[in-house]
């Protein structure tokens, strides 16, 4: 359905108590901070949030864990120099944690956006991350199940948009963008533009905007 | 009223997509369906060969090589439009981010199974490109035809006796004497063309909920 | 490793007698014609060929089923208007078929190209060409086991590369090519112009040099 | 022969990588390997958060936040790089694509085991970002640490006491004091820098191969 233009605070309205949110972002590199702050003013709380860290420093998704919004980590590396928010949270035992390689985090999001069931994957045979669950030897190899993991509303920043929705990121702050769209029901895109329909290189769209609900022009 | 020839069913269905919707238009006759979409509706054409924001069939004399449609037809790209490769164009179909898609079909069950792809003839050259993947895919699988084959046998069955493209998929039919929803409850007539509700229940051995007639 | 440019023929030299191909295109657009003429002068034979369609006319892929170097073609489309040699070659019981869906096609060569040892997959299922396959009901849904198609080599049409052997395509003739170049132990590309590494934008290019081996430039 | 610092390690490591290499260079030391490979041999550098063609780290004057490594250091773009999103990232890095990565590790097993994700420890709060991944993608798993944690005891092991990474995936391991190679048919030392034969054999627990010294 057509894709609409508004503000952070709106478009973050789609979020509920309790849904799963897909955050992009790895470290700052397109973490969409903006939409997170209209987030954390929107109130939604009881989230289970799936981002490759789980916050750097006091801003961004540190201040969506802060505000006690946030019931579960699912991610691949919330361990790092500046996420003494997540730390303290998880010593205190106020927040549930899920590590997922990262490798698993991508492919799990883009089966969910690509309706397979499940899939056996390489990564983490023999190692605690698989410890129950499901493996299978295929042509010698052994593999680990699984599964998609669906989000209600993706939270992603992109570097331009034309106003059917289409996005084009910047660098290596595409990382899990792209894969986050085609993931949740919703997706809300922030972009530091948006041009008309026929400005971006239909050959260079990285995020076809079939898989985008909601565009928040946030200048930079 | 009489029965709708091609045209007139093109125009039927294109009067019932959404504004706004994502749409893939099935190889034959339904292609004939994006001459009837208004431009300021927004709806959004894709080609499972790889792109969004598809135009019409264009004429040989403009064709390009590279931008065709699914059944290899020179088309027109449109403002907005996107290119990707085959993984991710049947990613966004299976992934059911498909509003709808129109397909043709030999046979539609009273409970949405879909047959599209196969006579079952012994010695017919199975081929079924992208039909299965918009059966299991799409989130509203529509289908266009005549109602009754050139023996004058209906296509709306109570059973499948093709091979099945799909399931229980097909939530609407078009054809050319009568439109019909696929629904939980049963398959509920929505309007007429040339057909009487007498005739239409005497010819389909569907039980057909035909009130609003 | 590194890329080489170099001429059809030798680039095609890389084929074995056995081998299973995969030719990119759909229809004749991303054909990589002049590389399947030069494959038919190699000479290789007893090849599965992987590709959409099975020939159209009397050139590109119908010359090489006319030339009887084809064992069984994996495709989803056989039967179209022209595509006489391989209906012959068939009705005659000269060539094995195996009929995919399109989507299961691409996908299971992504998956041969991602490290995906099998997924369950949503298209087919209650259908012929799902029987005799295993299939599990996830989330109350019915889905059936796919498992990877690799390629010895892969053979396909991009629009411009970079010496490297990053490539971009153009328009619908992308369509088989990027799988295809992930899902092959040799992947050769004909393209229409070699440029310098720089040249091509970094944020537009569609398939990364990594899966390419050999670049065969063929103006057009 | 004394044993190499970090920059002469890093070094040791850079002249193996072979000529046209795609190649990975994990957090932490790994990194520093990009200084010593030579322009010309046509290393391509990857980094998972989806990049091939990556510079070096540049210092945060020229800090662009768009442009990082792994590790989150703003690096610098190499002409003929490209960007891809992370499922095309780890696609690339598990579909065995990758010719080389480099990881730091804190032990390795005489069968090739790599643990390096994880010391066990009850508080210590787990993060394992594409440390599985690559041990699991890349064609060749190098490891490069000091042969000997920082009390003594040796961290090339008969078997992992820690969690581990991956299973049976290391094939080299550059060390401060020796360079290994995990073979089928055992561990090979193929040189040593600052120690003895005899005091390797003694104070590593895994059968070595030390003929060629």
């Amino acid at each position: 359905m057509r894709t609409t233009i508004t503000g952070a605070l709106e478009a973050v309205g789609a979020v509920r108590d309790g849904d799963t949110v897909l955050v992009g972002g790895f470290g700052m590199a397109g973490m969409p901070v903006e939409l997170i702050d209209a987030l954390i003013e929107h109130g939604a709380g009881d989230l289970t949030v799936v981002s490759n860290n789980a916050g750097n420093g006091d801003t961004g998704l540190a201040a969506l864990l802060a505000a006690g919004r946030v019931r579960k980590m699912i991610c691949s590396f919330p361990r790092q120099s500046d996420s003494w928010v997540f730390d303290d949270l998880y010593r205190s035992g106020k927040i549930e944690l899920e590590v997922v390689p990262q490798g698993n985090l991508a492919e799990r999001m883009r089966a969910a956006g690509a309706g397979i069931g499940a899939f056996y994957c390489p990564t983490g045979v023999g190692t605690p991350l698989a410890e129950g669950k499901e493996t299978r030897v295929i042509d010698g190899r052994e593999f680990v199940l699984e599964y998609p993991i669906h989000g209600d509303v993706a939270l992603i920043r992109a570097h331009v948009a034309d106003r059917l929705g289409n996005l084009v990121y910047r660098k290596t702050a595409r990382n899990f963008g792209p894969v986050m769209a085609t993931a949740a029901r919703v997706t809300i895109a922030q972009v530091s533009r948006v041009v008309e329909a026929g400005d971006l290189d239909p050959e260079a769209v990285v995020t076809p905007s079939i898989f985008v609900n909601t565009l928040v022009e946030v200048p930079r | 009223m009489t029965a709708l020839d091609k045209e007139a069913l093109a125009r039927r269905v294109a009067s019932d997509i959404p504004a706004g919707a994502y749409v893939n238009l099935g190889i034959g006759q339904p292609t004939a369906i994006a001459r009837f979409l208004d431009p300021a509706s927004g709806v959004v054409l894709h080609t499972e060969n790889g792109m969004l924001g598809m135009g019409e069939v264009v004429p040989d004399a403009e064709a390009d090589q590279d931008l065709t449609n699914a059944g290899k037809q020179p088309v027109s790209e449109l403002p907005g439009a996107a290119y990707f490769h085959h993984a991710d164009s049947f990613a966004m179909m299976r992934g059911g981010h498909l509003d709808v898609c129109v397909m043709g079909a030999f046979q539609v069950s009273a409970g949405g199974d879909l047959a599209n792809w196969h006579t079952g003839a012994p010695d017919a050259i199975p081929a079924v490109g992208g039909a299965m993947d918009l059966a299991a895919g799409a989130k509203e699988v529509w289908v266009m035809m005549t109602l009754f084959a050139k023996d004058g046998t209906p296509k709306l069955v109570p059973a499948c006796t093709y091979p099945l493209t799909g399931k229980a998929c097909v939530t609407r039919v078009y054809t050319d004497v009568a439109t019909f929803l696929i629904e939980p409850s049963g398959v509920r007539v929505v309007d007429t063309f040339g057909i009487s509700a007498d005739e239409l229940t005497s010819r389909i051995e569907v039980p057909l909920d035909i009130r609003v007639l």
